[in-house]
C-alpha cells in the first residue's frame, strides 16, 4: 500500500532529532569544520539517543524494535539538516552493527553486537572504498584468499569514517574464489584493528566534511578467523548492504539540501537590492520553488529505497536512483544556494559555503554510511 | 506508516490497466495521423475488457487508496495513448470536476451525467484570469445571461454536451468579477469554431468556442451566487483554483504515463541490441547509454513520486495545494526531459513515425503548459514557501 | 591567428542567404511540413544561388574558390534559420559534391563533378546511418567486400536525404579486409541508383523535417568497379569526412535555435499577463538570455571545428563538440521556445512547434549534411 | 577572416606561460592552507623565467591580437594557481583598470605605478550601487574629502598601496550622486578591518576596509568632475560600467583556467586508469565516463570561445558590452559545473586535499559571484536583447 505517512512513533522520533540538530550539531558545526575535529563530547551526545541500540535484537541486549530503514531515513536526514559531518560520526556505530544484525550469524551477532547496546559510546566501521579514480564498489582490488580456516586479506583502503578510533573493521573484499564479478564476488570480514598486517594510515584531509574523522587502511596478508566471515558460509547479502549505504547517503544528502533552503529563503526575504527584497525577483523566487521541488523528489526517493529494504525487497535499482538522483540535485541546490548569497555566500561566516563543500564531498562517497 | 510496495490487489489493477491500454494503443497511431477524426467511445476490443472495477475484488486496509490509485491508473491509460481508450469514461470532462467542485447540490444532480468541458483560456489570456474578456450580462427581462467571447484550447470541447465557461460580470472587478456558468452545446449563439491542430495529443479534441449573445438561463451560474464579493476573489475563481488542486496531479500523471511508455520502448530496443542496463555499479561499470538511461529513469520515478505524494494528501484529507503545484511543475518537466533524452538515445529511429516514441515526445509537451504552466506553478511554490502574497511577488 | 571576423566576401554571401531564408524558405515551411513535400520549383530556386558549383574546382567547371567550411557554416546557419528541412534539401548536392571534390581522386573528380558545375540542379546523397536502435557512424554493418576488381557491398542503411531522386548514392560501408575497426575500416563507394541489387525503399516518415524527402535503402550484394571506390587505393579521410558532416549540423542546429529565439523575443515583448509584458518578468527575460549567451556558445563551436578543416587539420574533437553541444542547446532552446508560447507554442498556427521537431529529428541524424 | 588556429609565436608564448604556471603551481597548496599568509612578489624559480615579452619576437599580422592573447594568458595563469605566481605583476589591480579608465591624463601618470584595489561593495549592498552608504564630504576649508564608510570584498585590498573607492555625494540622488575616489592607504583614517576567510582563492586577498573621518586631497576625485549630473548615471558610474567591460571577459577567464586544470588533471587520471577518452564515436561507442568527460570539455571550449569574441571585438575597436556579459556569464556557470562535474568523475581522489582539484572547485566558485554576478550579466544581457531600460526590466 503506497502510503507517505510517518507513524507517530517516527514522528516523535524525528522531532526529537530535529531539536537535537537545531541544538547540538547546527551551532557547533562551523567551527568544527574549521578545526578539523568532532565537537568534545559529541560521540558521547549522540550516542544518548540510541539510535543503534533501539533496533538491535533483545537477544543481544538491544531495544528489539524492527529493524526500520524507513526510520532511520527519517533520522538521517534531521542530522544532516544540522550538519552532515557530524551526522556521519553520530551514525558510524550503526553502519556498523546493522550491518552485522543483517548479514551475521547467530553467533557473530552475540559475539559483537552487545557492546553496541551498552552506555558507553562504541563505534566500528565499513572499509569499502578504495584509492583508485575509477572506485567501482562492485569492482574491489582488496582480494580475501581462504587459506585452511583462515581468510587472508590483502588491499588498500581510503575514507575509512571514525576508522581512527574503530574497535572493528568490516572490510569489504573480493572471494578470491568467486566463480563470478560482481555482487556475488563480494565478501565482509570483520577484522579487528590491531590485527597484525593492518596499518591506519593518517588522517585523510577533505574538501568537505572536515570535521568527520577518516583514514586510509592497509591490510598487508592480514588473517581473520574464518569465523569472522560475515554470514559465515552463506556470506553477505551484498547488494542490501550496497543499497542500505547509498539510501543512507541519499537521506543525509536529502536533509542537506533542505538545510540549504530553509537557510537561503529567510535570507532572501531579508536581503535587498534594487528597492525589494531579492526574494522578490523571479530568478531568485524561482530558484527557491526549484529547491523545494527537488527536496521532495529526493526524499520520497530515498524513502521508496527504505521501504523496499524494510521490506527485505531487492532495492538495488531504487537505492542507485536515490542517491544519483540525491547527489546530483543536492549538488546543484548547494550551488545554488551559495549564488542566493552571492558574495556572502563565498565567506565562512556563513554556513552555505560549507554545505556546498559537503554535498559535494558526501556525494562521491557512496558507501560510508548505512540505514 | 511509510509503505512504497503495492498490495497484490494494487498490482493486479494497474496489470490490467496496462493490458487495457496496450489493446487501445494499436489505434494510437492512425488517430495521431488523422486528427480530423474522433476515435469511438469503444473499441471493437471492448468486450475483451469489462472494465477494472468489474474484476476486483473491495478494497481492503492492506491496498492504497483512492486517490492514489487513481493516478496510477490515469498513468497506466496515457501509457497505452494520450486518446484512445477501450471505452471511453463518460463524464469525465474537467468541467464535471468543476462542476463538482462548485455546483449546487440541484446542479451537480441535474448536469453531472453529461460529458462537460471547461472553457477558461482565451486568444488575449494566457494563465492570466484578470484578462478574461468573455461577459456574462443578466437580461433581466427574460432572466437569462447573455454571454459574449471566445474561447480557445478547450479540452474535449468537440465531443462534450456543454461547457463549465469563465465569464465576467463586470471586467473592472478583475478576478473578482469572475464566475462559471454551465452552457450546454444546445444553447443558441453555442459556436464551435473549430477544432485545434497541435503538436501533439492530435487525437485529442480540444476546441475552440465562440459566444455571440449566447442566451442561457440564470439558473445556469455555478453555484448561483451572483453578487461580486468586494476585494479578494470571487467564489468562480476560488472554485476553479479548487479544481486545479484535484487536476494538476492527474495531467501530470497523464504525462508521467506517456514518459514512462518512452522508457519502456527504449529499455526494449537497448536491451534487444545488447546494452547492459543492470544497476548496481557505479559511473565506472557502466556505458555512456546505461548511465543516461538510468538518469532517465531516476527522473521519472522521482515524478510520479511527487504525484502521488499530491494524491495521497487529498486523500488524506490533508491540504494539498503546495504538493499539486510541486507534481505538476516537476513532472511537466520530467516528461519533457525523459523524451528527448529517450529520442537521443535511440537515435535515427526515434525519430522515426513508424515507431511511437516520437508521437510521445509531441504528446507529453503539453504537459508542462494546460493546468497551468511551469512558470504558474513555480510562482505557487514560490509565494507559498515565502509566505508572499500576490503583490509581493509578480 | 584567433579570428571572429567574417570576410568582406562573406558577409556579402551571409547578407544573400539570410535574405533568401527570409523570402523563400521561412514563408514555405509550414505548408512544407503540412503536406510533407518540398515546396514546387525550390530545388531550381536554391541551384540559382550556386552554393555548390562555387566552391568546386575550375578545373571541372566550378566557380574555383577555395572550399571554404567557415564560409559553408555561415550558409548553412542562414539556410536553416529560414527552415531545417529546406536547408538540407538545399545543401543536398554540397554534401556529395564536396565529399567527392575533398576525397576523390583526380580521375573522379573531373568524372563526377562537372554535372555540379551546370545550370541544371543535380544532386547525389551520402548513405551513411544504419537501422539500429544502437547506430553508431564508426562501427557499420554495411560491408564492402574486394572481389578481383570489383567491390561487392551489402547492408542496409536509413534517412537517405534526397535518396528518391538522387543519381548517385555515396554509400559509407565497413572495408571487409581492414584489419582494425573504426575510421581506418571506412570506405566510400560511389553507387549509382540504378546499380543492380540496390532497392530504394519507402519514403521516411519523420518526426520533424517533413518536407525533407529521404528514403530508406537495401544494397543486395551491388556490385561497383574500384574506380568507384572513393580516393582509389588511398581510400577517403574517414575522420574529415564525418567531422565535416557532424560540423554542418552543428550550423544547421545553431541557425534553428537562432529562429527561435528571434521569434521569441517579439512575442515575449508583444504578449501581456498579469499588468505586463511576459518579457518583463525575469523568468521569461532570463530564459531569452540564456538563448542568446548559447546561440553565441553554438556557433563559435561551429566556426573552430570549421576552421580546423579549412586547415586540413584534424578536426575529429572539435565536430564531435560542435554536434554535442549544438544538439543539446537546440534542443533545450527550440523546447524552451514552446515554453515562452505556452498553449500558442503548442498549435500549429507558430512555427515554434515545428523548430521544437526538426530541432530533435535533427540532432540525432548526424550524418546527413557536410560543409 | 574566421580562425581559431594559433600561430607559432601564439603557442610559444602560451606553452611559456604554462611552464611558469606550472612552477608557480608547487606553492598553491601552501598558501591554501595558510590563508594568513601571502606569496612573495618573487618566487625562487622567478630567474628561471625572465617573462614573456623578454623571450617573444614581436608581434605580426599572423599572430593573435594583444586583448584576445591577454584572455588566454590569464586563463593560462590561473590553470597553475589563482592568486601564486611566478612573479607578480605590479599594478594588476582592478583599481588600475578604473584609474585607466577614468583617472585624469596627470591621476594616471602619478597613480598609475602603484597597486589599486577596487572598492565597490558594502555590507548592506550586494551589486545595487543605488544603496552605497559610503559618503564623501568635501571640506571647504581645507579643500579635502572627508569620506566615511565601509568596504567588504576587496580584492588585493591588504597589499595594494591604495584603493579605488565608490563613495557617493549626495544619498539622494542614488547612482548619479556616486563617484570614484583614489585613496592612499596612507591616508588619515583609512583601516584595513580584515582579510575575509573564504570558501576558495583563499591565498588572495580579499579584504574588508573601514573610512572614518577619512581625509584626502580635493584632487583625488578620479576624473575631477565633482557635479552631480540630472538624471541618468553619474560619470563614476559609467566608468566603472566601462572598467566592467575590459573585466568581465578576464574574469571568466580566470575561472576557466582553473576549470581547463581540472579537466586536465581528470583526464591525466582516467587514461592512466584504462578510460578511453577517444573522439570519433557517437554515445553508444562510449563509457560513461568518457561521455559525462567529453561533455564538459565541450562547455570548457565553449565558454573560453565566448570570452575570445568579447576580447576580439573590443581588440577590433567595437562594442563588446554584450558580449562581455555573455561571456561572465557563461563562463561564471560552466566552471561550477566543470570542476563538479570532474569531482563526480573522480570519486573519492576528488575530495582529497592531496591533489588540488578540490581547490580548484573552490577557487572557481567565485567567478559567478565577482565583478557582477550570472543574475546581473542575464539582466544586461535581457535588457540589451529586449531593448529594454533599467524600469522596464527589473
Amino acid at each position: 500500500m503506497i502510503s507517505f505517512g510517518a507513524s507517530e512513533e517516527q514522528e516523535l522520533i524525528r522531532n526529537t532529532l530535529r531539536e537535537f540538530a537545531a541544538q547540538v550539531l547546527r551551532p557547533a558545526a562551523r567551527a568544527a569544520d574549521e578545526a578539523s575535529e568532532l565537537p568534545a563530547g559529541f560521540l558521547d551526545q549522540s550516542w544518548e539517543l540510541g539510535l543503534t541500540a533501539t533496533q538491535l535484537p533483545a537477544a543481544v541486549g538491544g531495544g528489539g524494535e524492527a529493524r526500520s530503514p524507513g526510520t532511520n531515513a527519517l533520522v538521517l536526514e534531521e542530522l544532516a539538516h544540522g550538519d552532515a559531518a557530524l551526522a556521519l560520526a553520530a551514525a558510524a556505530p550503526s553502519a556498523f552493527a546493522f550491518a552485522i544484525a543483517d548479514h551475521g550469524t547467530t553467533e557473530q551477532q552475540g559475539r559483537l553486537l552487545p557492546r553496541y547496546c551498552g552506555s558507553k559510546f562504541a563505534t566500528g566501521t565499513i572499509a569499502w572504498v578504495e584509492p583508485s579514480p575509477v572506485f567501482d564498489p562492485l569492482a574491489l582490488t582488496t582480494v580475501a584468499e581462504a587459506k585452511g580456516d583462515k581468510f587472508v586479506l590483502s588491499g588498500k583502503k581510503r575514507f575509512v569514517v571514525m576508522g581512527d578510533r574503530a574497535d572493528e573493521l568490516l572490510v569489504i573484499a573480493r572471494n578470491a574464489s568467486a566463480a563470478t564479478g560482481g555482487f556475488a564476488a563480494l565478501d565482509a570480514f570483520v577484522v579487528p584493528r590491531g590485527a597484525p598486517g593492518v596499518t591506519i594510515g593518517e588522517r585523510e584531509k577533505l574538501l568537505g566534511l572536515r570535521a568527520l574523522p577518516a583514514v586510509s587502511l592497509t591490510l598487508d596478508k592480514v588473517e581473520v578467523p574464518a569465523a569472522n566471515r560475515l554470514g559465515g558460509e552463506r556470506g553477505i547479502d551484498a547488494r542490501r548492504l550496497l543499497a542500505c549505504s547509498r539510501a543512507a547517503s541519499g537521506a543525509l544528502l536529502t536533509g542537506l539540501a533542505r538545510a540549504v533552503l530553509e537557510f537561503a529563503i529567510p535570507y532572501a526575504k531579508d536581503r535587498h537590492a534594487f528597492g525589494e527584497a531579492i526574494a522578490q525577483k523571479q530568478a531568485i523566487a524561482f530558484n527557491l520553488a526549484e529547491m523545494r521541488i527537488e527536496t521532495d523528489a529526493m526524499r520520497w526517493l530515498v524513502w521508496k529505497a527504505a521501504s523496499f529494504l524494510e521490506h527485505d525487497r531487492d532495492a538495488t535499482r531504487e537505492a542507485y536512483q536515490a542517491l544519483s538522483y540525491t547527489a546530483e540535485r543536492a549538488m546543484k541546490i548547494s550551488d545554488d544556494g551559495v549564488q542566493v548569497l552571492g558574495g556572502h555566500g563565498f565567506i565562512r561566516e556563513h554556513p552555505v559555503e560549507m554545505w556546498y563543500r559537503h554535498a559535494r564531498t558526501l556525494s562521491v562517497l557512496d558507501t560510508v554510511a548505512a540505514l | 506508516m511509510i509503505d512504497f510496495t503495492f498490495s497484490d490487489r494494487d498490482q493486479k489493477i494497474l496489470d490490467y490497466v496496462r493490458s487495457e491500454s496496450l489493446a487501445a494503443r494499436k489505434y494510437a497511431r492512425h488517430y495521431d495521423e488523422n486528427e480530423h477524426e474522433f476515435a469511438p467511445d469503444e473499441l471493437p476490443e471492448a468486450a475483451n475488457f469489462p472494465g477494472v472495477f468489474a474484476v476486483m475484488r473491495k478494497p481492503g486496509p492492506e491496498d492504497s487508496g483512492p486517490m492514489v490509485m487513481g493516478m496510477l491508473i490515469a498513468a497506466g491509460q496515457t501509457w497505452g495513448d494520450y486518446s484512445v481508450r477501450v471505452r471511453r469514461g463518460r463524464g469525465a470532462g474537467l468541467g464535471n470536476a468543476a462542476l463538482g467542485a462548485s455546483g449546487t447540490a440541484e446542479q451537480k444532480a441535474k448536469w453531472g451525467p453529461l460529458l462537460l468541458a471547461m472553457a477558461i483560456t482565451e486568444p488575449g489570456c494566457g494563465s492570466d484570469p484578470s484578462l478574461v474578456q468573455t461577459s456574462a450580462r443578466l437580461d433581466e427581462a427574460t432572466n437569462e445571461w447573455v454571454v459574449n467571447g471566445e474561447k480557445i484550447f478547450v479540452t474535449t470541447g468537440c465531443r462534450a454536451d456543454g461547457a463549465v465557461v469563465w465569464a465576467t460580470l463586470d471586467k473592472s472587478a478583475g478576478r473578482a468579477g469572475i464566475k462559471s456558468f454551465f452552457i450546454p452545446k444546445t444553447a443558441p449563439g453555442f459556436i464551435v469554431a473549430h477544432k485545434e491542430k497541435k503538436l501533439g495529443i492530435r487525437a485529442d479534441d480540444t476546441a475552440a468556442y465562440v459566444f455571440k449573445d449566447c442566451r442561457i438561463p440564470r439558473d445556469h451560474l455555478l453555484g448561483g451566487k451572483e453578487e461580486i464579493p468586494r476585494g479578494g476573489d470571487s467564489g468562480g475563481f476560488r472554485d476553479v483554483m479548487k479544481t486545479f488542486n484535484m487536476t494538476r496531479p492527474a495531467t501530470a500523471a497523464f504525462g508521467l504515463g506517456m514518459s514512462q511508455a518512452a522508457l519502456d520502448f527504449t529499455r526494449e530496443q537497448l536491451e534487444a541490441a545488447g546494452v547492459d542496463l543492470a544497476y548496481g555499479a557505479g559511473v565506472h561499470g557502466k556505458s555512456a547509454a546505461a548511465d543516461r538511461f538510468q538518469r532517465l529513469e531516476a527522473l521519472q520515478e522521482a515524478a510520479m513520486l511527487t504525484v502521488l505524494n499530491a494524491a495521497w494528501l487529498s486523500q488524506n484529507g490533508k491540504p494539498n495545494n503546495l504538493e499539486a503545484s510541486i507534481s505538476k511543475a516537476k513532472g511537466g518537466g520530467a516528461v519533457r526531459e525523459i523524451t528527448q533524452g529517450c529520442i537521443d538515445l535511440l537515435g535515427p529511429l526515434g525519430v522515426s513515425r513508424e515507431h511511437l516514441i516520437e508521437k510521445w515526445f509531441r504528446d507529453v509537451r503539453i504537459t508542462d503548459i494546460y493546468e497551468g504552466t511551469g512558470q504558474i506553478q513555480r510562482l505557487i511554490i514560490a509565494r507559498t514557501i515565502l509566505d508572499y502574497g500576490r503583490g509581493e511577488l509578480k
